[in-house]
């Protein structure tokens, strides 16, 4: 079993979504299992993945996304390395008149001292020059003829827009356009309906005052009508680009023609030659965090600096929420004959929680809740703030959550009773703690710190054709005792009893057994 | 799903007493240079390079079968150097990995077949997927996947792609792989 | 492992690491480094390894039999000189030239003639029937290929290391092989 | 422009074109897109790469819209989309469905704080500062004409036809089926490349020769060796790809057949279908645009076929009088973001503030107007 595999187990999110419990989160404040579907995500920082390197948004803006050092190669995208080559530098310059000066200075007295210190100056000093280079597709800067440069995160060249004029003319020509479109616009406005004004002029009944004063003394209309914006427009013309001749005799060498890919790496131009490929600037990377929908606190914020991997808010389900692992079945999976799955529950904190298995949702909720909004009233009545936030709110959230889709095909036995689950502590990992014999109900196959294997039995539905998949699901009710204090007042951590749907893919059915 | 138990035998496997787990028919070059910090298990087939240069690998690190560790050579324009290598806790190698990297940090999942190019540096928390190739001087920072078509995905915050808990999942995965990989019980006769 | 020692033939300088596992008549010029677990493989026919050529771990170089062939002395698979077969890879090709890089993984099938200062990327699969160019890179996920500026650079450094580091840690074959004494026997 | 200045120096609006097949994404008042990616999502229940166009379900639909915008968001334009404006480029005749979904996404998923949409042909013209052409829009999945005149678009002389980047794939696999290459290596990305790298439009006089058939066809340009293989890395294969279908690949486009519908006759028929006095202009005034438009030879064989037309086609020679040229327009930077060009001009401005659907008042009533729907074009209506 890899690692990577998708889980067997997953949870229904309070969304309605299905998810394995690693991308779930747990919103303490609501609370309500989240998923990458039902938070919003923002973001944290941003960095270049291959230096590493924090840059602050701003700066990140300006520099359109882009790594100021690193570059990718236009070729496979892959990151290019700065590679360094010594060249010859000649001093032709210099050398002749350091000698002459030694000469003319220590005269004849100094005769032995002149060779010495011109015999540095003779051996040709080298100077090292970079150059860019892929270690995948072994593409370099020298390919396309770019010169090595003095430094390592050189002076390469960036893109140039061939229109960019053309394009900040039209740009302006487009925002004068609008901008007098509008102004006319409310200039006609103010004509059709002449505001009153708030203080009856004495002088003035007529409004034309002004401008009858104004153009006593000489003065030009106040509101000249501004010119309107010219450009000079596109011009169409007849003539087209013809096809080459060579095109239908030469032979095409498909080396030199880029791909796709490498075109759209370089949106602004496209080249069709690879002698037109340039290196590009890496785009940049973020870390997000994830904030709750309903109440808007944090669910994941990372620590800003790119190499941390630590989290300064981390609610991740499987911290709070009793982990089901499935461990197997009992017997080969055969449509309706029972049986029997062992699964692994862990109890991930501090507090012990009692667990119970149920067939349908909880009672308390009242009728069957479509959109499984989960929790019940009684933590809505005991967070007024929460609530108050709520209503603050409300608008930016309006993301419907959706019916749990029953995909559950194996009706499965409840168990007879509840079971506690002990808290989480890391100490009794390291010392044989020997469980005293307790009365234990009979489903318990075994109990080990926080964590108990449980026996389950269920029955494939009697319909099931061999080769599908065999989900049977519950929903688990678990107390939780929330620590954080929503209200000021109430300092007591509070339980809660929650559940989560889950459903566990058991495996496929065999062949009915003749 | 809870990992089955991996059944080794005893005479196939020698146990340090540190508790690493290390097949016999495995092929350890100038093994004085080969630190292993414990709990590490090495399979059948796998490869570590130490004559090369110094090779480090942490607590609970998983090195599968057929895989090679190789320390990265550099060349100048003197000669060639190659580097020590070090691997973090709790890493696990997959089969037929072939592994050139400078450094690899903690926590890091490299996928069955998967080829990390000389001197490339995992960070802390990355994945590679099966079969990935990483060109030479890669870098894979946290949370990040590399995938076998070779883009990356993920990164920190990003609930899909890498488990935003990968620290914690890596060390139950190593530790549970360790647990799991048990001597053969002795026919009960 | 059943080996036919006798018909490896070792010349002087060439470091062939002993548990490398070598099947039929193979040849390896002055300035081979073979690193362990390499194989080589000569079922259609001998094989020779030309000067200064590389072969690292789990690297496999195979003069395959043909469907209906037989084992011939006279097809022989002649490799060039300065070539790298780096980790894992599996060449079949039907000729190699000098100054080529296989990187790790790659598998290159037997319908590919490789001349002189290729590269093919790590984990790609060639097994169409084709010639790569000179200087011909085949690069990426999707193996495209490109015309590299110039060769690669020589593997003369590396070999100098090896040849130094190697013979400290493992057990070599013994030189077998003169050239100039074979020619002066005859 | 101090009403300009304040809207942009905070959070330039984003400009979205998502077309079939590629989708142009970047910020208004920039020349060029960021990024040009394919319409493609990485699905983030199971990774799987899939088209955002192939649906099951209306709801599946969504979520392939959020998880693609959200790539777009946090991996290629690195900002945060809540409270920002849009600028969405879209087709004119597009399905009503995405065009809703695609809003919903914004506003309630996103908390985007503005949309405004905006029409591709119109667009792609406001680059060239006229008021008046014949926009032509070949794409992936149709190829479309819309006269516009006087910034209006007309769009009773609207045609669309099936051909585009998706009918020039099947022909080459068509033909190159025909020569025996295995189906299983001919993914459509692999076609693509095929068309990008090898085709070109032949010329008038030669598509003719092809089209006669007989003995004498011109002599094919040389044949291209490729090397093509399939997900399976043991499918790999050397192929051929003819001369003479690098150079006839394009003919879809033009055939001729009883339908008289291939590119030349549809521009033709959409010019007649306006009014006498614009018909002129509009002939002198043709602009291409799109992925489809960029191909070697395209705007030289389109100009010939039209000016064959005008000519000898009895049906046209009875409708169009006087000397006239087709004219054609050069496209600022390249054809397959034009329409995208036109978005970040118009985001530049003040429209966006102005002519925007702001988030209240999509989230009173969840409707997004539309100019075919009635209840958005009645004086009164809301």
């Amino acid at each position: 079993m890899s690692f990577m595999q998708p889980s067997p187990v997953k949870y229904a999110c309070s969304c309605g979504v299905l998810n394995p419990i690693n991308k779930l989160f747990f919103c303490r404040h609501c609370p309500k299992l989240r998923c990458g579907l039902c938070v919003c995500h923002e973001i944290e920082s941003h960095f270049c993945s291959n230096c590493l390197e924090n840059i602050p948004s701003t700066e990140a803006r300006h520099r359109k996304n882009c790594c100021a050092n690193c570059f990718e190669c236009p070729c496979c995208q892959h990151t290019l390395s700065a590679r360094a080559t010594t060249v010859p530098v000649v001093r032709k310059t210099e050398e002749p008149k350091d000698t002459k000066e030694g000469e003319s200075v220590g005269g004849a007295a100094a005769a032995p001292a002149a060779p010495a210190s011109s015999k540095p100056s003779a051996v040709p000093t080298t100077k090292k020059m970079y150059y860019l280079s892929c270690l995948s597709c072994r593409w370099t800067t020298r390919d396309v003829g770019i010169p090595d440069q003095g430094v390592a995160t050189g002076t390469w060249p960036d893109n140039e827009c061939l229109y960019q004029a053309r394009f900040n003319t039209l740009v302006e020509y487009f925002q004068a356009v609008v901008l007098q479109d509008k102004q006319e616009k409310m200039d006609f406005l103010r004509r059709k309906a002449p505001k009153q004004p708030k203080f009856p002029s004495l002088t003035d009944r007529t409004g034309l005052t002004v401008s009858m004063i104004r153009r006593q003394i000489g003065w030009t209309e106040k509101t000249l009508p501004k010119p309107r914006p010219v450009i000079t427009p596109a011009e169409a013309t007849s003539e087209v680009e013809e096809l080459p001749a060579e095109i239908f005799t030469e032979p095409l060498n498909l080396r030199n023609v880029t791909t796709i890919a490498q075109r759209h790496s370089q949106p602004a131009e496209q080249p069709t030659s690879v002698s037109k490929l340039y290196p590009q600037r890496r785009s940049l990377w973020i870390k997000r965090s994830l904030r709750c929908r309903q109440c808007e606190h944090n669910l994941i914020k990372p620590e800003y600096h790119p190499t941390s991997i630590k989290y300064r808010i981390q609610l991740f389900a499987s911290c709070h929420v009793p982990e089901v692992v499935m461990v197997r079945c009992e017997q080969p999976l055969v449509a309706g004959k029972s049986n029997a799955i062992l699964l692994k529950f862990t109890n991930p904190t501090m507090y012990d929680m009692t667990i119970s298995l149920l067939t349908d949702a909880p009672s308390e909720e009242g009728e069957f809740n479509a959109e499984n909004q989960g929790p019940k009233e009684e933590q809505d009545t005991a967070t007024p703030v929460i609530k108050g936030v709520n209503l603050a709110r409300q608008n930016s959230t309006r993301e419907v959550t959706r019916e749990v889709k029953d995909i559950s095909n194996a009706p499965i036995v409840p168990l007879e009773s509840e079971f506690v689950l002990s808290q989480r502590d890391d100490s009794k990992e390291f010392d044989e703690y020997v469980q005293l014999p307790t009365e234990e109900p009979k489903f318990i196959v075994w109990r080990k710190g926080n964590k108990v294997l449980i026996r389950l039995q269920f029955t494939p539905s009697e319909e099931l054709s061999p080769n599908t998949d065999v989900v049977l699901g519950f929903f688990m009710q678990y107390t939780y005792v929330n620590t954080v204090t929503n209200a000021s007042e109430k300092k007591e951590p509070t339980t809660h009893a929650l559940h989560s749907r889950v459903f566990i893919t058991a495996g496929t059915t065999e062949q009915k057994a003749n | 799903m809870e990992l089955p138990d991996t059944y080794y035998s005893k005479d196939e496997y020698v146990e340090t007493a540190s508790g690493n787990k290390v097949s016999r028919h495995t092929v350890l070059c100038g093994s004085q240079n080969i630190v292993l910090n414990g709990k590490v298990i090495v399979q059948s087939g796998a490869i570590i390079r130490g004559d090369l240069a110094n090779v480090r690998a942490g607590r609970y690190c998983v090195i599968s079968k057929d895989s090679v560790i190789r320390p990265p050579y550099k060349q100048f324009s003197k000669g060639i150097a190659f580097f020590p290598m070090h691997i973090g806790d709790h890493v696990f190698i997959g089969e037929g990995a072939v592994v050139s990297a400078a450094t690899i940090g903690s926590c890091v999942y490299i996928g069955k077949n998967a080829i990390i190019g000389r001197r490339c540096t995992l960070k802390d928390c990355c994945v590679i997927e099966d079969g990935a190739v990483l060109p030479p001087e890669t870098t894979v920072s946290s949370y990040m996947r590399y995938t076998k078509k070779g883009t990356i995905e993920g990164g920190q915050g990003n609930p899909y792609f890498v488990p935003a808990a990968m620290q914690e999942e890596m060390i139950n995965y190593t530790k549970s792989f360790y647990e799991h990989f048990v001597r053969t019980p002795a026919p009960a006769s | 492992m059943p080996q036919d020692n006798s018909k490896v033939k070792v010349m002087p300088k060439a470091v062939v690491c002993e548990e490398s596992k070598l099947r039929g008549d193979i040849t390896f010029s002055s300035g081979c480094v073979v690193h362990p677990s390499a194989t080589v493989i000569a079922e259609a026919g001998p094989i020779i390894i030309g000067e200064n050529c590389i072969v690292e771990e789990y690297a496999t170089i195979a003069h395959r039999l043909a469907p209906g062939e037989e084992y011939d002395d006279n097809n022989i698979l002649s490799i060039g000189t300065q070539n790298v077969f780096e980790v894992g890879c599996n060449v079949e090709a039907a000729r190699i030239g000098d100054k080529n890089v296989f990187e790790s993984k790659c598998f290159v099938g037997k319908g590919v003639s490789v001349s002189n200062g290729c590269v093919v990327g790590a984990g790609i699969k060639m097994i169409a029937r084709q010639h790569l160019p000179e200087n011909t890179v085949v690069y990426g996920e999707q193996a495209l290929q490109r015309e590299a500026i110039d060769k690669q650079g020589s593997q003369t450094l590396q070999i100098d290391f090896l040849r130094k580091v190697l013979p400290n840690y493992h057990h070599l074959r013994k030189p077998n092989y003169d050239p100039k004494k074979a020619r002066s026997v005859v | 422009m101090p009403i300009y200045e304040s809207v942009m120096q905070e959070k330039p609006p984003i400009v979205l074109e998502i077309g079939t097949a590629y989708t142009k994404l970047g910020f208004a008042a920039e020349p060029s897109p960021r990024k040009i990616v394919r319409t493609e999502v990485v699905l983030t229940t199971t990774g799987c790469t899939k088209r955002l166009f192939d649906y099951d379900t209306t709801e599946q639909l969504y979520d392939q819209i959020v998880d693609f915008l959200q790539s777009l968001f946090f991996k290629n334009l690195l900002v945060s989309p809540k409270e920002r404006k849009f600028v969405v480029v879209e087709n004119t005749f597009g399905p009503t469905l995405f065009r809703e979904k695609l809003a919903r996404v914004l506003f309630v998923h996103f908390d985007a704080s503005s949309v405004l949409f905006v029409p591709v042909h119109l667009m792609a013209l406001s680059t060239l500062a006229v008021p008046t052409a014949l926009v032509v829009d070949i794409g992936y999945s149709e190829t479309s004409v819309m006269p516009v005149f006087s910034g209006v678009q007309i769009m009773s002389a609207f045609r669309d036809q099936s051909y585009g980047g998706r009918a020039v794939h099947a022909e080459i696999k068509r033909q190159l089926m025909e020569t025996g290459v295995k189906e299983s290596l001919l993914s459509e990305g692999v076609l693509e490349e095929i068309k990008v790298r090898t085709c070109f439009v032949t010329t008038f006089e030669r598509a003719q020769e092809y089209a006669k058939g007989g003995e004498d066809l011109p002599k094919p340009p040389p044949a291209v060796e490729f090397i093509v293989r399939s997900d399976d890395p043991d499918d790999e294969e050397m192929i051929q790809v003819p001369g003479r279908l690098r150079e006839t690949a394009f003919e879809v486009m033009f055939e001729a057949s009883n339908e008289r519908d291939s590119l030349p006759h549809l521009i033709l028929r959409s010019i007649l279908d306006c009014t006498v006095d614009v018909r002129k202009s509009l002939v002198e005034s043709v602009f291409l645009i799109g992925g489809g438009s960029m191909h070697a030879g395209l705007l030289a064989r389109l100009k010939h076929e039209l000016q064959h037309l005008l000519v000898k086609d009895s049906f046209y020679k009875t409708r169009f009088h006087g000397d006239l040229q087709f004219k054609f327009f050069p496209a600022v930077g390249h054809q397959n973001f034009t329409a995208w060009l036109g978005g970040a001009l118009c985001g530049a401005t003040d429209h966006v503030q102005t002519r925007s659907l702001a988030k209240d008042t999509y989230l009173k009533n969840e409707h997004v107007p539309d100019w075919s729907n009635l209840c958005d074009n009645r004086p009164t209506g809301s």
